[in-house]
């Protein structure tokens, strides 16, 4: 039988960056199909050749028989494709319903639209993917998660015969992943096909049947699910040899821990408006701490608390013995403290400067003599960390948007490495972040700390904190619950500090309720 | 990814000026054709003189576009310019034609000016207050004084012309140095100082990023209210100075006249010139040049005679023409 | 429980402010003035505010969509010219040529800013030049006289039942229009979205280019139509006449608590808005003409900034708390 | 119908409706008007319409409105303003035109509205060319004229009494004919500009005094001497055009009064004890030149 979608050696370029060559992609009817690769390789720009975002430069695309051009994403929905793309592409300020139904609103008489059906239409498609809010209130007021199942819910309430969802779980917990997977599956059953894009390859092995790997831009090699192990996965991606990703932990913390410094922060049930209740914490120096909670525990809180970005309604907090309680992100910067932000394309890069005046931006002060910016010293600086971290970029002067997620990240890190800081505070460094990426973020911080940087890792990934962190203070409902240190630290007794965090009630609409965050392999769950 | 040129992983020198150069040539082109296309239509249009009239004419938009480019480049707007320079410009007669700058002609000269400055300063605080401490949205913060100030500005002159004699004064409007109007060496100057400070210095950095994602830039230890602030206090320190400037030249005061309709011609200056309304972009080269653009328009459309009802118009065409080769050469 | 009632004060409390605010002040203008209650100073009001609420509701729409039209005035003086000009052919002609005047001007603005991606600001700039340039060719720089024998007149000057103006009927039937439009079609809600998100509107397949454009046409025809109650209940096509239009419909927006940036809007609430700063200038007249201040023109422009900025102040202690950054 | 009539009062409530108040004439004007209140008793209210034609009909209903006993009007368009004439006399109040007429063609003085006070624009402009066609020693005459804020009707009228004039001239010529929005700034600009275009130009028309000055300024700028290389002639009488005339530097200036006040005072009690009301109460215009000029400077504005 003929595939549904059949994708064969298209090429786009953007300016001088080649960002497809040779693409490939065949999927059949009903099926789940990976789409895997490093950050960089090419997988969103595909999608959005595909679905008429960007037209293609070159190559031939047949979608159902048909060979396609789109111009418009609207043709590719009318087509029968339903897209999430990685984005959300979501309107803050309108309702959740009309985020789900809009485009094809139920109607009345007259045309207008019947928001009583809509309302009701919208509450059972999201009843479907077990989220039950308010759907009136607007999207914006909802967390990232919920704002994720929307637009699931808005893709395959659609009836499609392909959806496409970009890193569809980048911030959902396991429950909500759970969730997704069911739907999935219902989809697989109506004979509709899904592409799915993750950098969690377990979760492949959880739904897909074939996969697709790319880098580069180029297709690399398809495998049916069932043949294939997770180590050639990587090593495809990644374009090493099997056997070295094999000897290779998973994450590139490992190796000893060396016993922590002197005392540097301490944090004593600090409390602000947004969401904390009440968290304490130590980091000394040279020690990673780590902070594991579900989503919406309150650990990107606890950061913006110790950044001064949000005031502390109670507690104190104590920097090298001092009382520390800066007013905002310069006063905390200038103590020594820096936060690489969970968001960075809302809070971290500014996508119209370069690589080197992102990178720089933080240590301008110290960067200049007198009014002007002593432009050698910048340059050395930025050589010096495009060097050391390996950021890919054609120049230091390109835009920084031109970058893939991962170099933006890297240059991210380097802008507050460059400020010498004396804690370092990470928020998902390496979320959305590929396997070779990721190990060489995880390499940088270790070798941070290995200098006498104190490090406090907000991390969802539980191998990342049980490997990398000597402490890990686990968070709940905006309170810290445990503290558990390393060695002796597992999954499971993680695993286990979260789950005696839940209380039997929970007042709030929508609250995490499983008790195990991701990822923990789902096979495993399985087995 | 994969980059098509060779990759160079640190910084190849030649980059940031190529790219300045392709930023700029496009309003440069313009002004060459503009040129080109007088030189040939135009009577007499290659003359010193000719090119001292343009000088003096354009050196007011110019400053102020300036101003507005600081401003927009932080994502704002100023509509208060031609009021600040009502105000400003309404100020300096009524200090020095009072009975002391009557009898202290030199010293009250001096403070005069200062005073109007400094009025002018304090409408740009007002604006850049309402705009990063109260998060007021640019249009509609400057929106206030563009309603009040010449009000203001004609409360104090209670409406009347002010015309006067100060040689020291005018000299400002009609000083000459090397042959050329000492507005134009003003406006070397000024452009001078603001592409170093834009380049080369942390407040230029700074203003980028702010403009370009304030968010971020708060997070990354930027002042970004203390830059906005800044911002708008120079931008209407800029248009206090254009008005002083015009009521130099022409020896009389106003108000109701005095910038009028100068936030219209600054704001088309600066985007024909390169800045984009969303912020995070400061060409001062091109913005001069877009000022030159704006005038050289006027300059060709009266000296050939097109009545002023056609040459609305063919402004408008002009400007529309301009910003639509800008985005083209800009790619955003 | 007090996020509650602030979410609802942020909700609705700026539109319901604004009515409060228009009693207040037709209630002060009552008690403090003679005849201010009276039946003509009512029609007149009605009448002459009529158009500044039409230009309104355009600008709202087109600020919804994250946009801005400086073009509204002169365009509506463009079509009292057209509108003018055939006014011997009665009403049923000379209205749908002001209106198409203004709808066309509004498809240039559209294609300006939809097609040829020119800002916003800079592309009804233009217009806004052009528009004036063009009213001063075809008039040939003079008021163009309307034809006071055919009925055209009688819409400007004409009242129902005494003391509704056939102008602020037909303003308020537009305005139900444009209120469904926003509320309950579906073109209405994509120019919201688009406004709040234009590629997220397009990556769901929205055309939000379509809707922003229509919401520029939608705009011109309302500043066409304001031309034409110029034209009609002034009498005359009028070239130079507004200049400011534009100012005055922006602050009538922002007054009825629409912000600038785009995703947000109220028809009704922005009528309202339009009606207070229209109030305003009414209370200052009778003011005036109490004579216990004598109040320059100078300091009814001072006074003018200084409502804004407090509308502005209490506006930004309402709804900052849950704005947050 | 009759026009509304007026009672014998101690005291007047009287409105004059402003059209603008961004020109030093209509100040002088609006300043002449609050002078006079007091003399003749009145109560007075000022509006201002902001140069907006619609804006004064609105100011106009409101005075209605209010109950005023007579009001003063200068139309901002002489079709514009027409509605809120009628609508005045429907509402039993007379009504006064000042310095400038509504269309004839529809409302008339007598039968509409009281009377017109003021004189005549296109006369103005007859009277400026007269002076030149007089005075004008050279061969030939290159003329360049500095137009007003296009399309308003002082300078629709001004261009058009002083081109019929000119036009009968064999030895003269309007080489150029630019607007000046009636403001300094922008005519001493158009001038500067007009002169590199046109740099033979030896007589210099402008359809106000302050464009006039502007004009001289750029004179001199460029080298030439006005007055002797080039003859500068205007409207409206201005103490600072007067100071040129008297320094030589122009060579005429038609007055256009804008003291109405008194004028209006007393055709004010004319018409309330029962008198006829000429249509057209004329306010004679002088002429201003360096014979006279130095007689007038101390009255004028
Ligand atoms: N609009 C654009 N302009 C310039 N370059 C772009 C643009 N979009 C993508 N690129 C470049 O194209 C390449 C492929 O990017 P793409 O987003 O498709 O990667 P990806 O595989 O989705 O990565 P990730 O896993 O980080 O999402 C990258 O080098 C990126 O920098
Ligand atoms: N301004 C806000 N308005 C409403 N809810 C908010 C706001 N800011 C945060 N929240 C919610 O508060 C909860 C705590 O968020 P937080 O980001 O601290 O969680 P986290 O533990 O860091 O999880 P994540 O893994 O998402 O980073 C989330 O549910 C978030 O949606
Ligand atoms: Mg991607
Ligand atoms: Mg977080």
């Amino acid at each position: 039988m003929q595939p549904l979608l059949n994708i064969q050696g298209v090429h786009k370029q953007f300016g001088k960056t080649l960002a497809l060559e040779d693409a490939r992609l065949t999927i059949q009817r009903g099926e789940v199909h990976a789409l895997i690769g490093q950050n960089g390789a090419g997988k969103s720009t595909l999608i959005k050749v595909l679905t008429g975002v960007h037209q293609r430069d070159g190559g031939d695309i047949t979608f159902n028989g048909q060979p396609c051009q789109f111009s418009r994403p609207a043709q590719a929905q009318d087509a029968g494709i339903a897209t999430i793309y990685q984005e959300l592409n979501l309107v803050g300020l309108r309702s959740v319903t009309e985020n789900i139904v809009m485009g094809r609103e139920p109607r009345r008489l007259g045309g207008f639209i019947d928001w009583k059906l809509a309302h009701q239409q919208a509450s059972e498609i999201l009843a479907g993917l077990g989220v039950n809010i308010d759907v009136r209130r607007p999207l914006e007021e909802y967390s990232t998660a919920i704002q994720q199942l929307v637009a699931i819910a808005r893709a395959v309430s659609r009836d499609a015969m392909l959806v496409i969802m970009d890193e569809p779980t980048s911030s959902l917990d396991e429950s909500e992943v759970l969730q997704l997977f069911e739907v999935i599956r219902r989809l697989q059953q109506r004979g509709t096909a899904v592409l799915y894009v993750s950098h969690f390859l377990d979760e492949l092995f959880e739904i897909c049947n074939h996969v697709t790997i790319m880098r580069n831009g180029a297709w690399v090699a398809d495998h049916a699910i069932s043949d294939i192990r997770k180590a050639v996965l990587v090593a495809d991606m990644l374009g090493k040899d099997v056997s070295d990703i094999e000897t290779h932990g998973s994450t590139d913390f490992g190796g000893e821990l060396e016993p922590a410094g002197e005392l540097l922060f301490e944090a004593r049930d600090i409390a602000t408006r947004r969401h904390l209740r009440s968290a304490s914490l130590e980091v000394h120096r040279g020690e990673i701490v780590g902070l594991a909670g579900l989503l919406g525990s309150g650990r990107t809180e606890v950061a913006r608390a110790v950044f001064g970005m949000d005031a502390l309604s109670d507690g104190q907090m104590s920097l090298e013995g001092a009382s520390y309680h800066p007013t905002n992100a310069s006063a905390a910067i200038r103590q020594g403290i820096a936060l690489l932000a969970e968001d960075r394309k809302r809070e971290g890069i500014v996508a119209d400067l370069s690589v080197r005046e992102n990178l720089t931006l933080s240590i301008l002060p110290s960067l200049s003599a007198g009014v002007q910016i002593d432009s050698e010293a910048e340059r050395k600086l930025v050589e010096h960390y495009i060097e050391a971290l390996q950021i890919k970029v054609s120049d230091m002067d390109q835009p920084i948007r031109e970058l893939s997620g991962g170099n933006q990240q890297k240059v991210l890190l380097a802008r507050w490495l460059a400020t010498e800081p004396q804690l370092l505070i990470l928020d998902e460094p390496t979320r959305g972040v590929d396997i070779g990426a990721r190990q060489e973020i995880q390499r940088i911080i270790q070798d941070y700390r290995a200098q006498g940087g104190a490090v406090l890792l907000i991390s969802s990934e539980f191998e990342e904190l049980i490997e990398g962190a000597h402490r890990v203070v686990v968070m709940h409902e905006g309170r810290s619950i445990d503290t558990l240190s390393n060695p002796g630290l597992t999954e499971s007794t993680l695993v286990a500090a979260l789950s005696r965090g839940q209380p039997s009630t929970s007042g709030d609409d929508h609250r995490m309720q499983e008790t195990s965050a991701r990822p923990s392999t789902p096979r495993e769950t399985q087995a | 990814m994969k980059i098509t040129t060779p990759t160079a992983s640190s910084g190849a020198t030649t980059a940031p000026w190529s790219r300045y150069r392709l930023r700029h040539s496009g309003p440069l082109i313009a002004l060459l054709l503009l040129i080109g296309f007088n030189a040939l239509i135009t009577p007499n249009f290659l003359s010193m003189q000719t090119l001292s009239v343009n000088i003096t004419q354009v050196a007011t938009i110019a400053i102020v576009a300036m101003g507005m480019t600081l401003v927009i480049a932080t994502g704002g707007i100023d509509l208060s310019v031609g009021a600040v320079m009502a105000l400003a410009g309404a100020i300096v007669p009524l200090i020095f034609l009072s009975s002391a700058g009557q009898s202290f002609p030199v010293l009250m000269t001096l403070i005069a000016v200062m005073a109007a400055l400094g009025i002018a300063m304090m409408c740009g605080l007002f604006n850049g207050m309402l705009v990063s401490r109260f998060g007021v949205q640019p249009i509609v913060a400057t929106l206030i004084l563009f309603i009040s100030g010449r009000g203001l500005a004609q409360v104090l002159t209670n409406g009347n012309l002010q015309t006067f004699d100060n040689p020291m004064f005018e000299y400002l409007g009609s000083g000459r140095l090397l042959g050329i109007p000492i507005q134009g060496w003003l406006v070397v100057l000024l452009a001078a100082i603001a592409v170093f400070v834009v380049s080369r210095t942390r407040f230029g950095r700074y203003l980028l990023a702010s403009g370009g994602n304030p968010r971020a830039a708060e997070l990354a230890g930027v002042p970004v209210a203390r830059v906005r602030m800044i911002a708008y206090t120079l931008c209407a320190l800029l248009a206090g100075l254009a008005g002083m400037i015009s009521v130099a030249i022409n020896s009389a005061s106003d108000a109701a006249r005095n910038g009028q309709l100068m936030e219209l011609d600054a704001i088309a200056a600066a985007v024909v010139g390169g800045a984009l309304l969303q912020g995070g972009r400061a060409p001062f080269i091109g913005v001069v040049i877009g000022a030159a653009i704006i005038q050289l328009v006027r300059y060709t459309l009266l000296a050939n005679g097109v009545p002023d009802e056609v040459a609305l118009i063919v402004k408008a065409a002009i400007i529309v023409g301009a910003v639509y080769l800008q985005s083209l050469r800009g790619g955003h | 429980m007090t996020t509650l009632v602030r979410r609802h004060i942020a909700d609705h409390g700026q539109s319901t402010g604004v009515m409060i605010g228009v009693l207040l002040l037709i209630l002060l203008g009552t008690l403090r003035y003679d005849n201010f209650a009276s039946l003509y100073n009512l029609t007149s009001f009605l009448n002459y505010n009529a158009m500044f609420v039409l230009i309104t509701m355009g600008m709202c729409l087109v600020i919804m969509t994250g946009g801005i039209d400086l073009s509204v005035g002169t365009v509506a003086a463009l079509s009292s010219v057209t509108a003018a000009g055939f006014s011997a052919y009665g009403l049923e002609v000379a209205l749908p040529v002001g209106v198409l005047t203004g709808l066309a001007v509004g498809a240039l603005n559209a294609f300006m800013i939809v097609i040829m991606r020119i800002p916003p600001f800079i592309a009804t700039l233009a217009t806004l030049l052009a528009a004036k340039g063009t009213a001063l060719v075809i008039s040939d720089a003079q008021t163009v006289p309307v034809d006071w024998t055919s009925n055209f007149t009688q819409l400007g000057m004409n009242s129902v039942a005494g003391w509704l103006p056939w102008t602020m009927l037909l303003t308020m039937v537009v305005g139900i229009a444009l209120w469904l439009l926003v509320e309950h079609r579906p073109l209405g809600r994509v120019m919201l979205a688009a406004g709040d998100n234009e590629d997220a509107t397009n990556l769901m397949g929205l055309s939000s280019g379509w809707a922003r454009a229509w919401a520029y046409v939608i705009c011109g025809g309302c500043a066409g139509l304001a031309g034409v109650f110029l034209a009609s209940g002034f009498g005359a096509g009028q070239p130079l006449e507004g200049l400011g239009w534009e100012l005055t419909a922006i602050a009538s927006v922002v007054v009825g608590g629409t912000l600038l940036t785009g995703g947000r809007g109220s028809i009704p609430a922005s009528v309202a808005g339009a009606l207070m700063l229209g109030l305003i200038f009414n209370l200052l007249n009778f003011e005036n003409g109490l004579g216990t201040f004598n109040l320059s023109a100078y300091w009814q422009m001072v006074i003018r900034g200084v409502f804004l900025f407090i509308v502005i102040l209490l506006q930004v202690k309402i709804t900052r708390p849950l704005v947050g950054d | 119908q009759q026009l509304p009539p007026l009672e014998q009062k101690d005291s007047y409530r009287v409105g004059f409706a402003q059209m603008e108040s961004n020109n030093p004439w209509r100040i002088a004007e609006t300043q002449s008007f609050r002078d006079v209140a007091e003399q003749c008793n009145w109560n007075l209210t000022v509006t201002d319409a902001a140069g907006s034609a619609a804006k004064q009909v609105a100011d106009v209903d409101s005075m209605i409105a209010q109950g005023m006993d007579a009001i003063f009007l200068p139309p901002r368009e002489e079709r514009a303003l027409i509605p809120a004439v009628m609508k005045a006399r429907a509402a039993g109040i007379p009504v006064f035109l000042v310095d400038r007429q509504v269309d004839p063609a529809v409302a008339r003085a007598g039968e509409h509205y009281v009377a017109f006070l003021g004189s005549d624009f296109v006369e103005q402009g007859q009277t400026a060319a007269q002076w030149l066609v007089d005075n004008f020693d050279g061969e030939e005459a290159r003329i360049i004229e500095l137009e007003g804020t296009t399309g308003s009707s002082p300078a629709n009228d001004r261009k058009q009494g002083f081109d019929e004039v000119i036009a009968e001239q064999d030895n003269m010529t309007i080489i150029a004919s630019q607007s000046g929005d009636f403001s300094r700034d922008t005519g001493r600009q158009v001038m500067e500009t007009l002169l590199q275009a046109h740099p033979n130009v030896n007589v210099v028309y402008a359809h106000n005094d302050e464009m006039a000055i502007g004009a001289i300024q750029a004179l001199e700028v460029s080298g030439r001497t006005p007055g002797e290389d080039v003859l500068v002639v205007s409207i409206d009488g201005t103490r600072d055009a007067l100071r040129a005339i008297i320094n030589g530097k122009m060579g005429v200036s038609v007055e256009s009064s804008p003291f109405f006040g008194p004028v209006a005072c007393d055709v004010l009690n004319r018409y309330a004890a029962g008198g006829t009301i000429e249509p057209w109460v004329r306010v004679e215009d002088r002429v201003f030149t360096a014979d006279n000029a130095a007689d007038h400077i101390d009255e004028a504005y």
